[in-house]
């Protein structure tokens, strides 16, 4: 089992990540879902600019709280969380989480559960267009929803 | 942590809209150590604006003192990192 | 809006296929979910191969209607779908299915309908340790709850 | 599709445990065109083993007609592929 979170400002390569995890990867993992979060364009044309921040060290432990109640529901073998901080511009890549398992539906439920709580719980800020935005009512239902079991 | 002697630091840290509201992401703020959370925001008060204050203290701040959430209780102690959190969101 | 529906026996590099997509996508992508599906190893350490079998022509149209259902049901912007077949080792790489949508949500939503209608309903045949394997009871069940709704 | 003159040809797909069962994954076979699918069956059943035959038969073998999937009541004609698919299961 490894477990591996980053925060960067550097882009992060899909191709490098994911040769990475094969190489960790034993053949008991036969799924690997994975998701790259990208910067919209909130009004088309007018290439807003995202900025995140972070609070080194606390932004870490806040993924791993999360990652860890991901391992304790459900069997997998390798979770990599990549979260880019600083200035980002439109169709530049945010975030990487892939989730390896056995089969495919743990994978999918490990890999949105994560997904979900970074969107709630990450100590992570993002400014666009001059606003700090929050997670929205339907973030916060999504994550509740994993709560009720569903 | 902390220099010897009765009169001690704390680091307050303020981020995002926080850090806006207050002007600077960070102050070092002398205290008598140790000290209520209580005493303690008294004595932020008075380094603060009243606007900036009232930032902190909004319903939907949350404290962290040396990186684990608090809920108030705590003494501050010479040396502790007092984070003010904002609503996040990543992802 | 990007269909692309691929069966080959050459291995899938992940890295070529993320470029292509990311060339295709507009600013209104926001999520990409993605699945690799990898050879497990039935009985470690045996080296079993799986052997994978496709009906030219009809296999790709059986994967059409598959990704037609999903677009009918959600608002996506990107779908892959790369399926190998021939003789694969443990721990080599079966299949990708990679979709593009504004939100988090349906991306996943999208590619987790696509991989498990692929189980029951892609016209794929696939032979491991000498026996021919069917889609599980749990396949059935998998696919039939996207019909229900949830 | 289909020579002219009243005797023309049908491709026969037998894919993956059918093929095994037939022993060949294709055949060709000579039919008056056209043809009702149980007419085509007792063709079919003099060109194949019993065990091959009774395999093809099984409920849960699906028949497509020129890569459509048929309930078995379609006429077969000349320069038809027909195909018998076992269980299905890719991803």
């Amino acid at each position: 089992m490894s477990v591996e979170i980053r925060i960067q400002e550097p882009d992060f390569s899909l191709d490098h990540e994911w040769q990475a995890m094969r190489a960790r990867l034993g053949t008991d993992t036969g799924a690997v879902a994975a998701f790259v979060g990208l910067v919209r364009d909130v009004e088309p044309g007018d290439s807003t600019t995202l900025e995140l921040e972070h609070y080194p060290g606390m932004t870490e432990k806040s993924i791993a709280e999360i990652v860890d109640r991901a391992l304790a529901r459900w069997q997998l073998t390798d979770v990599l969380v990549v979260h880019r901080v600083g200035k980002l511009a439109p169709a530049d890549q945010i975030v990487l989480v892939a989730v390896g398992s056995g089969h495919r539906a743990e994978a999918f439920a490990g890999c949105e559960f994560i997904m979900d709580f970074l969107k709630t719980d990450a100590v992570i800020w993002k400014k666009q267009s001059e606003r700090w935005i929050e997670a929205t009512a339907n973030d916060i239902e999504r994550a509740s929803n994993w709560q009720k079991g569903s | 942590m902390g220099a010897p002697g009765k009169l001690s630091m704390v680091q307050v840290l303020f981020f995002a809209s926080l850090r806006d509201a207050v002007g600077v992401d960070e102050i070092s703020l002398p205290i008598d150590d140790p000290l209520t959370f209580d005493r303690f925001m008294a004595e932020l008060r008075t380094a603060l604006s009243d606007a900036a204050y009232a930032a902190i203290c909004a319903e939907n701040v949350r404290v962290a003192i040396n990186q684990e959430l608090v809920d108030g209780v705590r003494l501050i102690s010479a040396g502790d990192e007092i984070a003010f959190l904002p609503p996040v969101t990543g992802g």
